[in-house]
Order: structure tokens, then C-alpha cells, then sequence
């Protein structure tokens, strides 16, 4: 049932790691004894640091942007699975330069717990924090009665305006608002065709029809919101892009940055295909689109499917989304 | 009747054996509501407690306790992780300094491993979460005090881990689907059922029923 | 059986290049009416032309890699399937600038023709063309008996380092001589562990078992040169990489650039867990790498595996490996 | 006995619809030992030469032949296109302002046809490919000449697109396969024979047999 290219399915972190920290020595590298990378600078003087890390499955995300101008340290947990606290408080003491850090987390109940514990003890050593939590996906109904939305790939364009203020050298109050601003204009959402399987569990992580397809999905393999039969890439375009906008609201003539992100297995070709269908939509509502990123950004191991993500731009914005990055899944 | 750090140590040892053995079937239901990975997170985090209380020839309750705690906040990851994390680290704060702990104790005990579990996790009771299997046998074993039977303890604590099956989920990541999450057990609820049972058979075992 | 984003699947090259377009409005225009795909400011003046091209199904290659530093255009065929003369014939309108023209040809006898008569086309009406062919994949028999061996991923290589001495200003024999050079140090072999669905077919191009592998597979779905038993990842990095050493034959000491391909499906982290056992065993054998590449470079659509590719490198190739690069998918 | 325009439309038109209905066959075939979009090719540039006849009043061998030609180097792709267009091409030479063609003509045509597929594609008699039905053929119509049977040259094209069954291939796609391109009919042939096939049936039709 599982076909991968893995020796064992325990140590399928452990390896990647070692595989990255190999073929990128002059960009990565890990803090001894965990599953921590950090730019090969770090601690950067006179620079707040940014930290992103969950579960791992979503590469080229979280250490494929580790580098000049976005992130200064990834913290990989086991597939899909939050790192632990301790892990994380490792990866803090390894960027931190006295400026202060920024926790970019995803919104999953067990990032926030473990992030949350990590701030907790950087915080008891005199260390300063602070967090800031992506909920892109519309997918997920918002209100106090829930977890709220999750964090997906719109979390990319936060380590890339964050840390391109950061890397201006500005301080870790100015680097939280650019990142809550980020987070309030961004939105996502997702679909899949085929289920992915996490290596230790050895099976995929849901059935479903030849003829079916999951709306509203997240990046670990879950269920969607809703299961319908599989439509056209002009159908699905269209119905992801009306939640996005239905919930972002952007006025005729804003400007936006858009992503088409692969979710693992579907190819180029197909998300371009995706593309043309949002770009002519965006056209018709008078969006204007600054600038367009086609690729797989936050993956979900093998799933077939893909996400659109919206980002409203005003210049601050704008001007940050351009500015040189040197990472390994981001060059500008 | 009372909890020592003998009993204590083959109480983990014991949870782990049975959540190794369920470590599939924890997946299993996470893979339906969740996402698949209850058990392996379980699994990895219980191994690593187990292991360090086994070299460990500390009587302290509250050391002991701080041990599985480490274990499970440096191993699970995810949500139950930092939950059943800080469960231990509670109990381990009520426990300082005692090598036995009565039924009393371990109900003061219980009480701050709840509170803990939901500062921490923010969920009630009835949000189809582990709280609905802790927050009910914690009371239970308050409630009946030295009264308390393992035999029927376990048995409530089943009960409670079944009443997880109707209802929606409101927190955790079975939240995300809504409606769609009605219908199966809570994986967090079963493996704290595993946690309670292992309790109640190791105190049964060593001290017969009462 | 066919899960894909698609509308119709005789439409689906079109769509992907509309696509393409509207999301890189400042890197590609097409030529009105083709298939072609060519730089922006095409045709660039005192420059030697860099043309490539073949079947869809590989993205990014080939039109990903048109920019500054690369490539002037690229022809796109139908899904696997050679692009017609006349369409390679206008990429050549459009690219030349009088310096000539090279084109960057992938062993296959469906492209060696086409491209041939094009050249003769293009010849007939006085433009200097040359053509350069690549023949990496080591899976393949090369003799005189045979077709030869075919191109795959190192192709890559091919248009990085012509492109970037073409960008200096050389002549197209001088372009012609280091692509020349690249074709004879550079090494490829893959292997798969799922076949691919070209949409007009419906059908996946062939069936495998669950346990089972193809070793040696090219890029067009077509079965390998020999089926086996599923192996571990380091198993088949072994197995693909000696079989590259054997023919390459680099010495102790030598220099090399490594790139390690993912078909389609298959998530990174499974590439980063080949590629660290393939640095391994270049370690063993003191071949020093100087640059590394891991990702979806040359793909099959939605095949699941992999390939190796070594090139040996020299001060010129190093030198022009390392020269900038501005397309979709090479950015240096 | 002779070949004129409406006769060729009708060739051209009768072999589009063999390759369309079996569009799917000659597709399966590629896929067992080449990439399997050999019908998918086929049928896209048959339809396109098919189409741009049925406009034409031209009743010039050449022209029309040219036509089929630039439809097929235009819209085939891959090994096939510029096979087929070349020997299009090739006959278009030689048919070039004659409105009428005798079987000696057609066999003139013919070994253009094949020396220009071979030339381009610099396969031999026995390397599995389209020239394994082509160049019989081309032999049988010149050895026959005026005593040509068109149901024995129909028959004759089927044997030599059934003897590419056992061979190994070494020319186009297949050959990456080696001894595993045994024990399939090559595609090329196939279609090749369909090609001769609606000729033969065209002829027959029209003027008897002989
Ligand atoms: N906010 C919360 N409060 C209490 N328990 C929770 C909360 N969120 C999740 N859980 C528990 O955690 C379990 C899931 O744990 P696990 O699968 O290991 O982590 P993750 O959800 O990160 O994959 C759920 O079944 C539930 O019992
Ligand atoms: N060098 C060659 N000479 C003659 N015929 C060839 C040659 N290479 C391939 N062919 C023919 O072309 C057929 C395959 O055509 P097709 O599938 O349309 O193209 P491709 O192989 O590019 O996918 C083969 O079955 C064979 O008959
Ligand atoms: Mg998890
Ligand atoms: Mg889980
Ligand atoms: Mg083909
Ligand atoms: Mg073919």
C-alpha cells in the first residue's frame, strides 16, 4: 500500500534532515542533537529572529525558508505532529541575538500548546517573545466556539513579510504588527483528490471514491469540510476562490498577491490550469495582482490537490513581499 | 489502598504496555477524526516514560511523576502531548516530596491535572476531548473517597470514554469537521481510559478490590 | 481511475500555458498563435538564442527555465509528445537576434526529428542554427546499435550553463562547445514506483504491483529497463548512483554538482533521505560536491520516484553553474 | 486501377476513420512498449488531413498529397509526425502536378515514401518500426506492378504489421526496452497498416478488384 522512498518510517525526520543539512551546508545548519536548523549566521546580531516549525510532511516548509530574509530557524516535529517544547526552546536559544523573537505558529491546537509552553520558558529566562498565530483557511467556521481557523499556506507570505522586516533590522514589536497585519489579510483554501500517508502509520489517512474529491481540507492528511464529486479545475477553481473572497472581502481595484499551492502529488501543469481559471476571476472582480506563486509552498506529504491563497497588498506589504530573500524554496 | 512509588512505576510501565498494544487502534480512530497519529504519538512518549522510571530507583511520587511528564512533553509532540505533559507536571506539584499518596491525594492530585489540562487546552466538558474522560473519573474518585472501588472506578471511566462516541467536537483538530466528527470516540479520551485502566488494575492487583 | 485538475483533456496544454502567462506576465510572453513560450525582452540583442522544448508533462522543464541566463524560449509539445516543426520553427523567429541559435535537444527519436527539420526550415531561410543533444540517462544502452541513450534531468544542467555563457556574450560555438562539454560530464539514472496518467490516454501508462519497482525509468511514463522488488531508499540511491559512477568514472578529487529530481509525486522529504545516502557515498569516494540541487526539476507528471544526476565539473562549468539566473524555477 | 483525387480524398478520409476508431487500440499498444499516445497522435493529425481535404477542389496527386503532409508534420508530434509527413512529402514530389497515379506511379511514390522514412528516421528492414509495413509493401506494389490484387496487398500489409510482433526493437522509444519490446506489435506498424488497409479497400471499392 505504501510505496515510499524511506528505509525506515521511524526515522524519516531524522534522515531529511540529514539529506538537507548535506546539500545545503552553505545555507542550514542543525543544532546539535535536535531537529533544529537554523541559518548558518545565526544568532544574526542586531536582528529579531523568527522561528516557524510544526509537524514535518509540509516541505519545502518550514526549513526550506530558513536564510537571508525570512526565517532564522525551523523546528521540525515528527510527520505532522507539533515539536515538542523543549525543541523548540532549542531552536529560540539558537537564533535568539538579544533583539527578541517571533513564533510564527499555525493555528493547531498542539502548536499553540507546545509554542505556547516554549514561550513560557524562554520568557522565565528573560528571554523575549512573542507569538504569531496564521489562521488562513476559510474553509474552517471562526467563532469563540471553536479552535477557529487553521494555519496553512497563506503562514508563507508571514515568514516572507516578517522576515523581510526583520531583516531591515526593525524591532520585535514592529516585526509582530507586520505579521498580524499579514494575518489579517491573507486567506486560504484547500482540496484534495487522494488521501497521503503518514510513514509510521503505514495506511492512508482517509478513503474515498474514485469519483470524489474533499473540499475544505488542511495540510495533514485530514478529512475535509465537505466530500463532493470531483468537478472540473474551472469548478474548483472558482467555488475555492468564492470562499476566499466571501471571507477577505477586497474592494475593485485592490491589490493582491496570489498563491497556487501544490499539495504533494498534483503536478505543475494542473495548478497552472487552476491558475488560469483564478486569474481570470480575480480579473473580473478588478483584483489587482501584484504578483503570483505557483508551486508547492506547504505540501501535505502525497496528496493530490492543491490550495488557493489571497493576500491583500498596500504598500508596506508590498514593498516587503519584493525585497530580497536568499532561502532554499525562496530566492528574490 | 494507597499509591506508592512501586505501584506508581508499574501503573506507567502498565499504560504502556497497553497503549503499545492499542497504538494501532489509537491511529485508527484519530484517523477518523483526527489526524492518524494519536497512537504513534502515544506510543513514542509512553516508551520513553516507561524506560526512564525503569532505571529509576527514586520513592518520590512527586519525582516520579515529573519524570513522565518530561517524558511525554519531550516525546508526543502534537496536542496530547503538551496535555498529558502537563497532567503529570500537576500531579507531580501535588506530589513533591510524598512516596505514598492516598485516595484523598490522588483526588487532590487529579483535581490539579484537570485544571492543568484545561488551562492548557481551553476545552470543556462535552467538547469530545480527553477533559470528558479526566474531568468525570477525577470527580468520581473525590466523590467516593475512601470508598472507592478500582473494579467500578474502571468502569465509569469506560463509560466515559464511550459517551465521547455522539457527540460534535469542539476542540482539537476533530473540531475542523464539524458535524462529520459525530459518531466516533475521541482517541485522546480512549488513551486516557487506557491511563485510568491501568491504574485501577495495577491498585486492584496489588491491594485486591478496596 | 484519472484524478486530476483538469477541464478537458485535450485542453490541457493550452490552459497550462494561459496559466503560465498570467502568472508570470513579467518573465514569458507567447508567441501569438503557438505553443512557444520565449522571454519577455525576446528576441535579446547581441545574444546567441537558447531554444528547448519537447512534450508537456515535465514542468517546470522546459519554460521554467526561460530567463535571463537560461533559456530564450521553449517549444511546448502536447503531453509527452515532440513539438511540430512549424511550432519550433517560430520559437526561432522569435528568439533569434541574427548571433544564431541553439537547440537544446533530449535524445528521443520523436525530437530529434522534428527539431531536425526545423533546423533545416530555419536553415533554408539563412539563420544559424546548432543543435546540441543530450543523452544522459545511463539506464539506456548507448551504441551504435541502439538509439543511444536518452535525455533527462541533467538536460537541466545543459541550459544552466550554456545559458549562462550565451548570457556573457559568447558566440554560438563557443555556447555550442561548453553545452557540448556539459553532455559529456553529466550523468542521469531514475526510477519509479507509480506509473502516470497522460490525460488524453485516461489510463496510467503501465500497471506495477504493490511491492514492485521500475529501475531505470525515463521520463515519459514508459516502463524502466528492469522491474524489482520495492528496495529501501538507500538501496536504490546505491543502486542509481553506482550505476552513474560506473559510467561517468569520475576520479578521487574530482568535483561535482548533484541534482536529485522528484517525478512528480514524491515529497521532498523522501528526496532529501536518497539524497542523503547518495552524499554518502560520494563522500566514500572523495568526490567533492560543490553544489546541490533537490527538488522537481524534470518531472513525469504525477509519477512517484526519482532520479540521480551527476555532473563533473570543471573551473568553466563551476564558474557558469554559479553565474545568475532570474527564470520561474532556476533562480541563482 | 488508377489512383485521382477523389479516390485519394476518399483514401485519406477512410484511413482517419480506422485511426479513430481504434484510436484507443493503437494507444494501448504504445503503452506496452513505448508511451502510449500513438493513437492519441494519429487521430489528431488524421482528423486535420481529413478536414483540410474535405474543402479542397484540388484534384493535383501532389497538392493534395502535400496538404495531407503539413497536417501531419503540424499536428502529429513525436516520431510518427515527422515519419508520416515525410512520406507524404516524399509522394507529394513525385505525384507533383498529376491528377492521375497507375499502380508503376504509386510504386515510384512509395519508394520515395520509404527512402524518406528512412533517411529521417535512419531505421533498417527488421528494427521494429513503421518500415517493417512500409518497405514490403513499397516492394510487393513494384513486383506486382500491373497484376496487383489490392486484397492480396491488404493481406501481404497485415503480414508484415504481425511479423513485428517477435521482434526486439531498435529504432524509436521501444528500444529503451530491449528484449522486453518482444512479443508486442509495434504501433507504427499498425497504423501503417491501416494506412494500406483503407488504400487497398479505396481501390477495391472503387474499380474492382485489380
Ligand atoms: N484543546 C484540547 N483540550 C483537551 N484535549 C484536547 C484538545 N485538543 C486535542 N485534545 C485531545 O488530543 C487528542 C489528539 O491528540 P493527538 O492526535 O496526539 O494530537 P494532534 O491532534 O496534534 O494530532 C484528541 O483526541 C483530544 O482528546
Ligand atoms: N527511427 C524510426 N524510424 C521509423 N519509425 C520509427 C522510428 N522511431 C519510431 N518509429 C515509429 O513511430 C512509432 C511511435 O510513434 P509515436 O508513439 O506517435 O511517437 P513517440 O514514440 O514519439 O511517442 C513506433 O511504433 C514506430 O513505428
Ligand atoms: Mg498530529
Ligand atoms: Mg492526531
Ligand atoms: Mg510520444
Ligand atoms: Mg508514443
Amino acid at each position: 500500500m505504501m510505496k515510499k522512498l524511506i528505509n525506515h518510517p521511524e526515522n524519516v525526520v531524522q534522515e531529511m534532515i540529514e539529506g538537507m543539512v548535506h546539500a545545503h551546508p552553505q545555507r542550514l545548519k542543525r543544532v546539535p542533537g535536535t531537529n533544529v536548523l537554523v541559518r548558518r549566521d545565526a544568532p544574526v546580531r542586531g536582528k529579531v529572529a523568527l522561528i516557524s516549525g510544526g509537524g514535518s510532511g509540509h516541505e519545502p516548509s518550514h526549513a526550506g525558508y530558513v536564510g537571508a530574509g525570512m526565517l532564522d530557524g525551523a523546528v521540525l516535529g515528527e510527520v505532522f505532529t507539533s515539536p515538542t517544547p523543549d525543541q523548540i526552546l532549542e531552536g529560540i536559544h539558537a537564533v535568539n541575538s538579544g533583539k527578541g523573537v517571533l513564533l510564527i505558529i499555525k493555528n493547531y491546537t498542539g502548536d499553540i500548546m507546545n509554542f505556547e509552553m516554549a514561550a513560557e520558558l524562554a520568557e522565565a529566562e528573560g528571554i523575549e517573545v512573542k507569538k504569531i498565530v496564521v489562521n488562513d483557511d476559510v474553509a474552517v467556521e471562526d467563532s469563540t466556539y471553536t479552535t477557529g481557523r487553521r494555519g496553512i499556506a497563506g503562514t508563507v507570505f508571514v515568514h516572507k513579510i516578517a522576515g523581510a522586516l526583520a531583516e531591515k533590522g526593525a524591532s520585535l514589536e514592529e516585526v509582530h504588527r507586520v505579521a498580524e497585519k499579514v494575518v489579517k489579510q491573507v486567506r486560504s483554501m484547500g482540496m484534495a483528490m487522494t488521501p497521503c500517508t503518514v510513514p509510521a502509520a503505514g495506511r492512508p489517512s482517509f478513503e474515498i471514491g474514485e469519483h470524489e474529491m474533499e473540499i475544505g481540507i488542511g495540510i495533514h492528511g485530514e478529512p475535509g469540510t465537505e466530500r463532493s464529486r470531483l468537478a472540473s479545475a474551472d469548478d474548483i477553481a472558482s467555488k475555492l476562490v468564492a470562499h476566499v473572497l466571501d471571507d477577505l472581502k477586497p474592494a475593485p481595484g485592490d491589490k493582491a498577491a496570489v498563491m497556487i499551492n501544490g499539495l504533494g502529488a498534483t503536478p505543475l501543469m494542473e495548478l497552472y490550469i487552476i491558475h488560469k481559471k483564478v486569474s481570470e476571476i480575480l480579473a473580473e472582480k478588478n483584483i489587482q495582482v501584484i504578483d503570483t506563486f505557483v508551486g508547492e509552498y506547504m505540501t501535505s506529504l502525497e496528496m493530490a490537490g492543491c490550495s488557493v491563497t489571497l493576500l491583500k497588498l498596500d504598500d508596506e506589504l508590498t514593498e516587503l513581499l519584493n525585497a530580497p530573500a536568499d532561502t532554499i524554496a525562496w530566492k528574490k | 489502598m494507597t499509591l506508592d512509588g512501586t505501584k506508581f512505576v508499574n501503573w506507567i510501565r502498565r499504560a504502556n504496555r497497553r497503549i503499545q498494544e492499542n497504538k494501532d487502534y489509537l491511529s485508527e480512530l484519530d484517523r477518523a477524526i483526527g489526524d492518524g497519529d494519536h497512537g504513534i504519538n502515544m506510543a513514542r512518549g509512553f516508551a520513553e516514560a516507561a524506560q526512564r522510571l525503569t532505571g529509576s530507583a527514586d520513592q518520590d511520587l512527586g519525582a516520579l511523576c515529573q519524570q513522565v511528564a518530561m517524558a511525554l512533553l519531550s516525546k508526543v509532540g502534537g496536542a496530547s502531548g503538551p496535555l498529558f505533559g502537563t497532567a503529570f507536571l500537576k500531579m507531580a506539584g501535588v506530589w513533591k516530596g510524598k512516596d505514598h499518596a492516598s485516595v484523598h491525594e490522588l483526588s487532590l492530585a487529579l483535581r490539579e491535572a484537570v485544571n492543568g489540562i484545561k488551562m492548557r487546552g481551553k476545552a470543556e466538558l462535552g467538547d469530545k476531548t480527553m477533559v470528558d474522560v479526566w474531568e468525570p473519573v477525577s470527580r468520581f474518585v473525590a466523590e467516593k473517597a475512601e470508598h472507592l472501588s478500582w473494579r467500578e472506578l474502571c468502569v465509569f471511566a469506560e463509560e466515559q470514554m464511550d459517551k465521547t462516541k455522539p457527540l460534535q467536537a469542539k476542540k482539537g483538530r476533530a473540531a475542523y469537521l464539524g458535524p462529520r466528527s459525530s459518531g466516533h470516540l475521541d482517541p485522546g479520551a480512549v488513551s486516557s481510559f487506557f491511563l485510568f485502566e491501568a491504574l485501577c488494575e495495577t491498585m486492584e492487583e496489588s491491594g485486591g478490590d478496596r
